[in-house]
């Protein structure tokens, strides 16, 4: 706008001037602009190469460039801030039970082979289930055990430590504390059958004597 | 003068209003009152289909012209002519105003065609990241979960309070052969299983439930004095018919 | 990119940097950002209000303008330079008479009621006309007022100050000169037969009136 400008009035507007026009048209076209059309759509004897280099300087180091694709300009955001076009949302999801009696058992019995925490689980575990466990950097691989097939081990890291506030996998609470904290108590279906049946029965040798009352 | 040219009376009001070349503020009513009944006149005879609204308002202005002409009757309620000569200008002026005020917003500078938005637009990718999350408590409940399923295996063996019917009728089945009398099926129950009150019903309920099977299969015959009375079996001795 | 960054990582970014992330933002949408979406989407202890007021000084005068939207912000060619658009220009659908009307009633009465913009224009309001507005995104339902009936009220939306180039309804042309001349005053009319309710006035005018005029 406040550019020297030598050319004739009656030519093309100024050289800064020029730059706001190319501005506005890169800002608003849909595609990127060659030269050639710029040259079109601005008034006779505007040089838009040269408005195009000053703008494109103007932007160096901006929030958005002016970049060259193929032989037409546009106006693209600064790769370096390409992370602002992404809207990350977390979800934070309970662990699966499968997880984490994987997860427990790892705790527990560590170093601890796959075939050992099947063992003990009673049912295969997947292997979304340990990779999971990984990727969460919770368990990770210990050494080969040094048995036949030399089977990798999983002991937990110093993340999982973390997580659940202990300062080492020993720590972890016995079965004799987890009673004691009546956490056996709540047991569902594996004893299922026998626990109902216990409080139940009680319950049906009631009734029935309120039937014989009747 | 075409009606279909006016969007209802209030505008009609307004268009005969500027022949009065005066400040809305300062127009007569009454005068407005008379060109539009004179419009509506001509209109008619004219024949021209007049909008029952138009009419309305035709009637409408006819009663405030004699309120404005007439004076005042003391015994007669609500608003004056004055006041309701008062209110027709001030609608006749809020119209025109919004009027003004439309063609003012119409002519700003308007996006898409005058200044534009961006053309190339980046969408926002919503990336939606799973993070997976859990208690010591889950891990220890976790933990309990599996380990008391072993235990809960041989507890099924020991389960040292309770006796199923089946166990009652194996039992039984051994003992009714030599029960020829009547004998209180309390009799029947495991030694030591009378004391601890949880044995005593457990088994109580087995033996009954034994009792009764049997007596199906026409092995024992059961009786009961009465309400709460001790109930009795004997073996069944099989008849000569 | 290039800035200096002595700050923490815990640190808001230094502002220079959070400008280069408005402007990024701002570009890369043709809707108005909200403050509130800014701060959601720059790194924690960014203070983009800040930011926007150093991006909307350096973008004046340029082909592009920072503008103000209700309480979001964008990124417009600058008016005088609509000239080189005409490849973008939309042609959007002609309005009818009443439809501006309606939509001008709405802009500086509202909340407003349609019986209100019914008895501003003394005709009724014809359902397209409201869905036309709405449609174009220029009005929306407001509050419902709390008069008998709780009839629903019409307000503007920020695609309509978007359009018209209006920071808010308040920059409405010649509102205050309205407000001030008393024109934006709900006022009854005279006598209590025919305040009770707009659209049961109306209603019991009219037959009183066929009566006077049988």
């Amino acid at each position: 706008m406040s550019e020297p400008q030598n050319e004739s009035l009656f030519e093309a507007p100024p050289i800064a001037e020029q730059e706001r026009m190319v501005e506005a048209i890169l800002f608003a076209t849909a595609d990127p602009v060659t030269v050639t059309e710029l040259t079109g759509r601005m008034p006779h004897g505007s040089d838009p190469a040269e408005a195009l280099a000053h703008l494109r300087k103007r932007y160096e180091g901006r929030g958005v460039n002016v970049v060259k694709v193929g032989d037409a300009w546009a106006i693209r955001t600064a790769p370096d801030l390409g992370f602002l076009m992404q809207k990350e949302t977390v979800e934070t999801r309970k662990l699966s039970r499968a997880a984490i009696e994987t997860l427990a058992i790892v705790a527990y019995h560590q170093p601890v082979t796959r075939a050992e925490i099947e063992e003990i689980r009673g049912v295969s575990v997947s292997r979304g289930t340990i990779d999971q466990l990984i990727e969460l950097e919770w368990i990770r691989f210990g050494r080969r055990r040094m048995t036949p097939g030399r089977p990798v081990t999983f002991v937990v890291t110093q993340g999982f430590l973390d997580h659940f506030g202990l300062e080492n996998a020993r720590d972890l609470p016995g079965l004799k504390e987890l009673r004691a904290a009546g956490l056996l108590d709540n047991r569902p279906p594996p004893g299922a059958a026998i626990s109902d049946s216990e409080e139940g029965a009680e319950e049906a040798d009631q009734s029935d004597m309120f039937e014989d009352d009747a | 003068m075409d009606v279909g040219a006016f969007e209802g009376p209030l505008d009609l009001l307004l268009t005969l209003s500027r022949t009065q070349k005066v400040d809305l503020r300062e127009i007569s009513i009454l005068a407005l009152a008379e060109q539009y009944l004179a419009f509506v006149e001509k209109a008619k005879e004219l024949r021209l289909e007049l909008a029952a609204d138009y009419l309305v308002m035709a009637a409408w202005l006819a009663f405030l012209k004699s309120r404005l002409l007439l004076p005042p009757d003391p015994t007669e309620e609500g608003p004056s002519g004055e006041e309701l000569a008062a209110h027709l200008a001030f609608q006749l002026e809020r119209l025109e105003a919004m009027r003004k005020s439309a063609a003012q917003l119409m002519a700003r500078d308007q996006l898409g065609r005058d200044f534009f938005a961006r053309g190339i637009t980046e969408d926002v990718q919503r990336v939606r990241r799973v993070t997976y999350t859990a208690t010591l408590l889950d891990l220890m409940q976790g933990y309990a979960r599996i380990r008391t399923k072993d235990e809960f295996r041989p507890f099924v063996m020991d389960r040292k309070s309770l006796m199923t019917m089946e166990q009652a009728l194996e039992r039984m089945r051994h003992l009714i052969g030599f029960a020829g009398e009547w004998t209180d099926i309390s009799s029947y129950l495991p030694e030591g299983w009378e004391v601890d009150p949880a044995r005593r019903r457990s088994s109580t309920a087995a033996t009954f439930a034994a009792s009764l099977e049997l007596a199906k299969e026409g092995k024992i015959e059961i009786r009961q004095g009465e309400t709460f009375a001790p109930i009795q079996i004997r073996k069944k001795v099989p008849r000569d018919e």
